[in-house]
């Protein structure tokens, strides 16, 4: 059982990761970012480039994946993003855009790497098994969801309590009055797709050094989980996104452990019917603010 | 002529799809209308594909009723699903609909009637092409009728501003639970002809991809008007067809097509045709003055 | 508005007629010899979610039909492949079908690449009186007892799973001396439901238990908790039936919860060079039936694997050896028929192949048109498949 | 009595946005509602308009019972409404706008659309073409949101009448007129009531007030301070002191 809740905590982690930097870019600017998963994978690739490449050690790629991708992120934002904010296109069309950009992008990574599993160098991973108890448990996921909930301690830091999160949570409020106060808007918006984006990078490189096998298509799947993060948690808050990460994370196993296996097959269904639930009953989630719009 | 009837032999099922894709973007389309973002449709063309299947395979119902049951089932659950999610708005709307899209893909694949991940196969193809572009001009027509009613004009000022619409007289909540299910009930109709058109459905065309395809073509196409959602779905679907020689590079265009629509023409495709318009006007204008 | 609406039908009908126009002429014939070519098609997965494997059958196609051309052809006459990408997707495998058949005119299909489009194309090559190779469905319902009616028009070239995995399954119990499992598998995928029933039946016909049935879904991220559940109920081997993308998960999962080490025996999935990779130290645990045995000494197997590395620079994969197979056989067939365009004549040919030399192994069909070759249980040692026993 | 409100209150919270308000609007008046911002008035508006849920009291209009309905039941009975800031249906025309307003006049006509010619609206097409003419209003085909912000209010007038009120309320409508058009306004609103309307006019330019009302209440922390005619408020000094120190009262 203890078993079950730490692989529960570690899922849980990495959902969170991942649902973090989408739910910023959501609270922020209102955007469905469907490129998120895109970034994600951007960041095991960067991982493994350096790794292989340079031969640089995890840790040091890690932390190249958390600026390559943050760069990236900016200039996502650009391409695809800033030409509707522009003109102030309805929060629809810049879904749809990066959509399109994460088309674009995977398919150019299924060209250069091939669709196919991409493994880690040989031995460039640490492998440590730590006994707690009678559990056995990795090293490498325990010192992941370590490094998990550092970052997103640092990321409530940022935001919270420097000028920058003071500009950022400006902006989330109100851009017009944003603007008028002082505020540096365009400097915002870049440096919450570079954290947004560079959490997302190292989500993915993390996930790729838990499983060692990184390919195109693997943030995919992490879309659906982070919507179902977001609502669970609160459109728009932080903290709700990374409770409803690890929610989901312990539901999905406590519904694994639980159901009858002649019930296993539904587990997904009460995930969503999680889902839909809390938007019917508690439409702003867990910890958010601002579901239904107030007459 | 000859090369007509080769080329509608070669691209039958391409002709096909586009003409359900087009009721599927005009299901969308009528939620959008009023103001709905929905992600459910692809849930609701499930309902109606599997209904109509099963009931014509399992049951022996005749085609055409089979389509109006499939219709009808998914309109019935569209109706508590509406009441349920009527308050949401926007993105929210449009994830609780995506939430219910997945309990029905999970149902899909744990049912016991339904085949499972395995699917139905050996769907006999009943879907003749006359069946789809019949049902396509009466729906085009009918929601462009509609546009102008009271009806039509209660969901645009809904869509325009909700607390302004109450009072004028408009009941929200029946007007867009009648948009929601209305919606719901042709993306069951398209469904119930795809099911038929090509011998086997399973779950995983049901998915949230497929949500968010048949959302991409109305934006796409342009939802100020009927004509929008059309014009997306028949280019976006014909594009990996128009595409093919340009091969394994055929997404990335695809891609970057998505994406230009978006940023340089705002309301759609269909301002391509308005532009080409008011340039006959401009050079009208020229000739007047010359 | 109702301009809006001419304008439309104006539209669809002139994008239509682009389409029209366009798509022959950019698919020119391939050159035109002396002797006029065979053309046979190519359906496969270029694109989209199947498209690791796409590129491997064209490359084992292209191959053969090198070496059949520069050996004379059929009679003189050289084939021509046509390739076309259905993206993984049905409706565009029945259109690549389509084309293939009323367009370009070709004497024999191979493909498609996945089950699910199979299902849908198939039918078209069935009805039209074409004679299809499939080269990787390995679901059930694709030759013999088909969904769709009959099927006489469609051979396969590619090892079931309903031979492939009981006979995994029956090594794996004669060495190992299994009495209880745990199934796992995939089950929203449609081949991965399908290897889950023949295990189910297969285990039961051996006198095993199957513990516990654990059913995961593709998008399902972290299998430790699938794992640790699997190892609650204390098995003697784990049976799983997935893709090659969920595959190496749940072998890394079980190489790091059982230390001492437990079998996999895995489904048509497992069967890739990239899931050992993947799974690294876990990948010897792996235990899966397969069509070919890359080790093989057989000489028409290591002129090809030596033909193949040459030509392109990497080794082999089983869909590539399956495209190259399913080629070679085409071509016999054709020799034999007397008159290669002719359908009929090149089906009754296809259906007396008997004993073919193939880097397989001797390749014959049943008279339910499916495969009839040797199956290889195969295991991991040092990064490579080797035989099991 | 035409409207009459019964103790109604409304709490946001903790605090009484209305509290305790009794109001009487006879028939054929034109009725002010004044008071400092942040009074409750635009609060009270919307708990008579059906926008919020009344917590305690009761609402009667026209003799029956209104308190639970919703807005659209309310203007199917006869009242209307203008917002504080103007909510047009800023992607309809204007005419489109006046038609909307008539939805509570005009039955479902979807099915006779449905007929190539059918052109069963033609008779409210007149008439909000009337309205439109009354207000100067003269480009029906214009986006609403292109108007110039007077004529926006002026249409969201027509809107309001267009559903053939018996009420009419009016949420501060001289709000960023010139005077010319506030003295236009006050001239419509006479015809209007000479017609046999009610209006309910909340409206911070106490001279229009004055100018315009028989009688008038003044709300100050969600209560009702005091109530009369202009003559009587003017000389209250509780009025007063609510007022001192705010620029409204100039």
């Amino acid at each position: 059982m203890a078993e079950q809740l730490y692989n529960a905590i570690f899922v849980g982690s990495i959902y969170a990761l991942f649902a973090v930097g989408f739910a910023l870019v959501f609270s922020v600017l209102d955007i469905l970012n469907l490129a998120h998963p895109v970034v994600f994978m951007l960041g095991a690739f960067v991982a493994l480039f350096c790794m292989s490449t340079f031969g640089l050690p995890a840790a040091i790629a890690a932390v190249a994946a958390f600026l390559v991708t943050g760069l990236f992120g900016i200039f996502l934002d650009r391409l695809a993003f800033a030409p509707l904010r522009r003109r102030g296109a309805p929060p629809l069309s810049a879904m749809i855009s990066s959509l399109g950009f994460a088309i674009v992008v995977i398919r150019l990574m299924e060209l250069r790497y091939g669709p196919d599993l991409t493994s880690y160098p040989a031995g460039s991973l640490p492998q440590t098994v730590v006994q707690i108890g009678d559990a056995r448990v990795d090293g490498l996921r325990l010192l992941i969801i370590g490094l998990a909930i550092l970052l997103m301690a640092a990321l409530t830091y940022v935001v919270r309590a420097t000028q920058l999160g003071r500009d950022i949570r400006a902006l989330a409020e109100n851009p017009r009055a944003a603007r008028l106060l002082g505020v540096d808007v365009d400097r915002a918006i870049a440096a919450t797709f570079f954290i947004s984006s560079g959490l997302g990078g190292v989500a993915g490189a993390l996930l790729g050094f838990a499983y060692n096998a990184i390919y195109p298509q693997m943030g995919t799947p992490y879309e659906l989980k982070a919507f179902t993060v977001m609502v669970v948690g609160g459109m728009g808050s932080l903290p709700g996104a990374v409770l409803g990460a690890y929610i989901l994370g312990i539901g999905e196993i406590a519904a694994l452990v639980f159901l009858p296996a002649e019930l296993a097959e539904l587990r997904d269904a009460f995930a969503f019917g999680l889902l839909f639930l809390v938007l019917v009953i508690r439409p702003r989630g867990l910890l958010g603010h601002r579901a239904v719009e107030r007459a | 002529m000859d090369a007509l009837g080769e080329f509608v032999r070669v691209y039958q099922t391409t002709i096909g799809v586009i003409g359900i894709n087009a009721l599927l973007a005009l299901s969308v389309w009528i939620t959008l209308y009023a103001g709905q973002l929905t992600l459910g449709n692809a849930a609701f063309m499930a309902i109606g594909a599997y209904g109509a299947a099963l009931l014509g395979m399992r049951l022996g119902v005749p085609f055409p009723l089979g389509l109006v049951l499939g219709a009808g089932l998914s309109a019935t659950l569209a109706l508590p699903l509406g009441l349920a999610v009527f308050r949401l708005r926007g993105v929210y709307l449009a994830i609780a609909t995506i939430g219910f899209g997945e309990v029905v893909r999970v149902l899909l694949l744990t049912l016991p009637f339904t085949g499972k991940a395995l699917g139905l196969n050996g769907i006999p193809p009943l879907t003749e092409l006359w069946h789809i572009y019949l049902s396509l001009v009466v729906v085009a027509y009918v929601l462009w009728r509609v546009q102008g009613s009271t009806v039509g004009r209660a969901w645009a000022a809904i869509r325009e501003d909700e607390i302004a619409a109450a009072s004028q007289g408009i009941a929200i909540r029946r007007y867009k639970l009648a948009a929601f299910v209305a919606g719901a009930a042709l993306a069951a109709w398209a469904g119930g002809l795809s099911a038929h058109l090509n011998f086997s459905i399973e779950p995983g065309d049901f998915g949230f991809t497929r949500a968010v395809q048949i959302l991409v073509y109305a934006v796409v196409g342009g939802t100020p008007s009927v004509a929008g959602p059309i014009l997306g779905a028949t280019l976006l679907t014909a594009l990996p067809e128009i595409l093919r020689p340009l091969r394994e590079y055929r997404d990335i265009f695809a891609g970057l097509i998505l994406m230009g629509v978006i940023i340089y023409l705002p309301r759609g495709l269909v301002t391509l045709a308005e532009l080409r318009k008011t340039r006959r006007l401009q050079e009208i204008g020229a000739a007047d003055v010359a | 508005m109702r301009t809006r609406l001419f304008a439309l039908a104006a539209a669809t009908s002139v994008l239509l007629a682009a389409c029209g126009g366009g798509t022959p002429g950019a698919q020119p014939s391939a050159s035109t010899g002396p002797k006029a070519d065979i053309k046979v098609g190519l359906a496969i997965s270029l694109t989209g979610a199947a498209n690791i494997y796409g590129p491997a059958q064209q490359n084992g196609a292209k191959l053969a039909m090198e070496q059949i051309n520069t050996a004379g052809g059929i009679d003189g006459a050289k084939i021509a492949l046509v390739v076309e990408d259905d993206a993984s997707a049905r409706d565009q495998g029945i259109t690549v079908f389509r084309k293939l058949i009323n367009e370009d005119k070709v004497a024999a299909i191979l493909g498609p690449t996945l089950s699910g489009v199979a299902a849908g194309a198939h039918p078209v090559a069935q009805q039209a009186g074409l004679p299809v190779i499939a080269i990787s469905n390995t679901g059930v319902g694709i030759v013999g007892k088909c969904d769709y009616g009959a099927c006489d028009w469609i051979f396969r070239a590619s090892l079931g799973e309903e031979t492939a995995l009981p006979a995994a399954l029956k090594a794996a119990k004669d060495k190992l001396n299994l009495k209880k499992v745990v199934l796992m598998f995939e089950s929203d995928q449609k081949f991965a439901a399908d290897g889950a029933d023949i295990f189910k039946k297969a285990a039961a016909d051996n006198g095993i238990t199957i513990a516990r049935t654990i059913p995961y879904k593709t998008a399902d991220v972290d299998f430790s908790a699938f794992v640790t559940q699997a190892k609650g109920e204390s098995p003697d081997a784990i049976l799983a039936s997935g893709l090659a993308g969920t595959a190496s998960k749940v072998l890394i999962e079980v190489g790091k919860q059982f230390p001492q080490g437990l079998r996999v025996v895995g489904s048509n999935g497992f069967n890739s060079p990239a899931v050992i990779t993947a799974a690294g130290a876990a990948a010897p645990n792996m235990i899966v039936g397969t069509a070919w045995n890359k080790a093989s000494t057989d000489k028409t197997n290591t002129d090809f694997v030596k033909a193949f590395k040459d030509k392109y620079g990497t080794d082999p994969d089983q869909f590539a050896t399956q495209a190259y197979t399913a080629m070679i056989v085409l071509a016999d067939a054709m020799k034999r028929s007397g008159n290669a365009t002719d359908k009929a004549s090149l089906k009754k040919a296809l259906e007396a192949t008997k004993d073919l030399a193939t880097p397989l192994g001797a390749f014959s069909f049943t008279p339910e048109h499916d495969v009839k070759q040797p199956v290889f249980v195969m295991t991991v040692k040092d990064g490579q498949f080797v035989p099991f026993n | 009595m035409l409207l009459e409100c019964d103790g109604i209150s409304k709490r946001f919270g903790g605090v009484h946005a209305v509290a305790e308000v009794d109001l009487a609007v006879a028939p054929g008046q034109v009725f002010g509602l004044i008071g400092p911002n942040g009074a409750g008035k635009t609060t009270l508006v919307n708990l008579i308009s059906g926008h919020l849920r009344i917590d305690a009291g009761a609402i009667r209009f026209a003799g029956a019972d209104v308190t639970r309905l919703a807005p659209h039941a309310l203007t199917a009975r006869g009242i209307a409404r203008t917002f504080q800031g103007v909510r047009l249906f800023k992607g309809l025309t204007v005419l489109e706008n006046v038609l909307v307003g008539r939805h509570a006049r005009m039955r479902s006509d979807v099915l006779r659309r449905l007929w190539p010619r059918g052109a069963p609206d033609r008779r409210d097409r007149e008439s909000a073409g009337l309205l439109l003419e009354r207000l100067g209003l003269k480009r029906p085909q214009a986006l609403a949101g292109e108007l110039a912000y007077g004529d926006q209010r002026r249409l969201e007038i027509a809107r309001a009448l267009a559903s053939e009120p018996r009420l009419l309320i009016l949420d501060e409508p001289a709000a960023g007129m010139n005077p010319a058009e506030s003295a236009r306004l006050r001239e419509l609103m006479r015809a209007l009531v000479a017609e046999g309307l009610t209006i309910v006019l909340i409206e911070h330019d106490v001279r229009l007030v004055m100018g315009t009302c028989e009688r008038v209440a003044v709300l100050n922390f969600g209560r009702k301070i005091a109530e009369g005619t202009p003559v009587e408020i003017q000389a209250s000094p509780i009025v007063r002191e609510a007022y001192l120190g705010s620029e409204d009262a100039a």
